[in-house]
């Protein structure tokens, strides 16, 4: 299991201020979570997400927010927990 | 006296577009004349197979397929929005009629409410 | 708050700044907190700031078929032997007293839900300098 | 809702969905009620709704150098004999209670402030029904 | 003095997504007031605004933003509460 | 323990921006490292000579330009933002920093705080 520098924590709609300025923050060795709203992003074609984003399995059922493995992987809280523990740091948007 | 609600709340973070449809049910019921305009990020309300118990939540769909039942002339659902995340009529509930919200359809209504 | 990466116990602060039946954020705090716990966690407290410190209210009557996240979360709390902490300044401001509030401001009631507290910033401070992993959950609109 | 134009006296319904300490809503919602009574129009009813009915809290007590925007507002009603109404149903789900929501939920205090009421949407369908105007104060973070 | 069709009032910040929607229902005959958060509009270089726009004096102050007449004209709560009666319809976004 | 708080509210429409600060100016009273980051909306919280007073509230300009002595460690600004803005050393409080945020800033802090 790779380490995560920086575990970000994104539940803002697509449109809010602070999902530009999270995705501009992500660096290499960084992760993202979308909670909430935020996943959101999965099915927003405006929006390209790269490199390893994780999407919160509940959020994704309430929203019936198809979970395409390929761009994110779906997980539930006891993953959240333990990638908080993972990540070196956590940020929450 | 016609009202469009505007629902551009993306559904379940937050309560305003879970409040702004209870005031469209609320003027529907006193049998005062109200349509739905769902767009931006509000047009995510109408996939179907909501399962907001997922998170303890009431799922929203199966109210908005029956509202114009309880008295809603209209659904709306801005085109456009509904493209950019990725909505069609296989993925969106039934009853939705696509429109071009830059036409002018919010000058047709009275008084036209928008809960942020 | 350390840097410690690992697999076995860490500690927790979680710091709620979101309104219960405005935002998210208490619910995925609480399901959060629980899987934390579970997964042999220890929870130092949870910190209530801004909106979030209305989850601390005892007057919260939501329909009988939505849950009371107020109540669920003092149950966490009293289960786990967790504090409750609501920023007083927040608190104030919001119409969320204790005893010694009501009385400090002469108000006709108090309405703060056992065991929630009221206190200062101090205690967050304290979970950033002592806790492994401070974890906000923000509203999310 | 009529679409009256005229100078001369107009009824309003004003509808705040933003909280005090929250966003800027209250305050001008205020402003502009007290100018559209100095201007001589009427207002029918102040519709607290959503995060808004936290304005109806007799408990909020913000610094002594901050104005208290519950009990400003609660002076203009009385001043204005203008009805103010917190909806019901986001009322209850965020705490704020009247003593007979106290009654029938069994809890330990109500935290209205006077001349605030509860009730349902039917008030403000009513004030679109009827008011030449209803104008929205929403949060706007 | 013109008649307004409709008056938009809006208390978003320039980056939130109601401020675009409001923006691009403009319509002529339509005036738009700037009020709270929605007076930073003005000095963000990222916007044009054009027709006729107002904004609430009280809230530039607080925030120190150079009202330009040429832009918008700064009004008061009496000239807000005029507006609303000079309208026809009112909305707030 | 390096705290950055981000400031990308704007000022007084709502409360969440005024309470970041309480969250910096209270780490720095218990002498723990913070520093404050301006950056989109946020960074019109340092333009000279608010009046808050205007709508009633209280101006946070002069706390900003005594942030320093108070113990944060630093102020800074997001290059862009500023120019968005029209921001500059005439307009903006003194004693500010500008940086460019997306080159690396956050990453030297071990806590970052973002209330929305």
């Amino acid at each position: 299991m790779a380490s995560i520098r920086t575990l970000h924590i994104l539940n803002k709609r697509p449109g809010h201020p602070a999902f530009k300025s999270c995705l501009s923050s992500l660096e290499n060795q960084d992760a993202l979570l979308l909670t909430e709203n935020g996943v959101l992003a999965l099915v927003d074609k405006g929006l390209t997400l790269e490199g390893c984003v994780y999407a919160l399995s509940p959020d994704l059922k309430a929203r019936a927010i198809p979970g395409d493995a390929s761009v994110a992987q779906a997980i539930d809280y006891d993953e959240m927990v333990a990638l908080t523990a993972r990540a070196q740091r956590v940020i929450s948007w | 006296m016609k009202t469009l609600v505007i629902m551009n709340q993306a559904p379940y973070g937050d309560w305003s577009g879970r409040e702004a449809l209870d005031m469209a049910f609320s003027l529907a019921a006193f049998d005062q004349p109200v349509a739905l305009l769902f767009t931006g990020d509000g047009v995510n309300w109408l996939r179907r197979e909501q399962e907001a118990a997922a998170i303890s939540q009431k799922a929203v769909d199966r109210n908005l397929a029956a509202a114009t039942i309880f008295g809603v002339t209209a659904l709306y659902a801005d085109q456009q929005s509904c493209h950019r995340f990725g909505l069609d009529q296989h993925t969106m509930i039934a009853g939705i009629t696509l429109a071009d919200t830059n036409a002018g359809l919010l000058g047709e209504y009275d008084h036209v409410i928008s809960l942020s | 708050m350390s840097n410690k990466i690992s697999h076995s116990t860490l500690s927790f602060t979680l710091v709620i700044t979101g309104a219960p039946y405005s935002s998210q954020a208490p619910q995925t705090a609480l399901f959060f907190a629980r899987a934390a716990v579970a997964a042999g966690h220890r929870i130092d407290r949870v910190f209530l700031y801004g909106d979030g410190v209305h989850l601390a209210s005892a007057l919260a009557s939501p329909p009988s078929d939505e849950p009371n996240w107020s109540r669920q979360w003092c149950e966490f709390l009293n289960q786990n032997a967790v504090p409750g902490v609501a920023c007083i300044a927040s608190a104030l401001r919001r119409g969320i007293v204790d005893e010694r509030e009501q009385k400090r401001y002469e108000l006709g009631a108090n309405n703060i839900a056992a065991p929630f507290s009221i206190a200062g910033l101090g205690e967050w401070v304290e979970g950033v300098a002592r806790s492994d992993r401070v974890i906000y959950f923000h509203g999310g609109s």
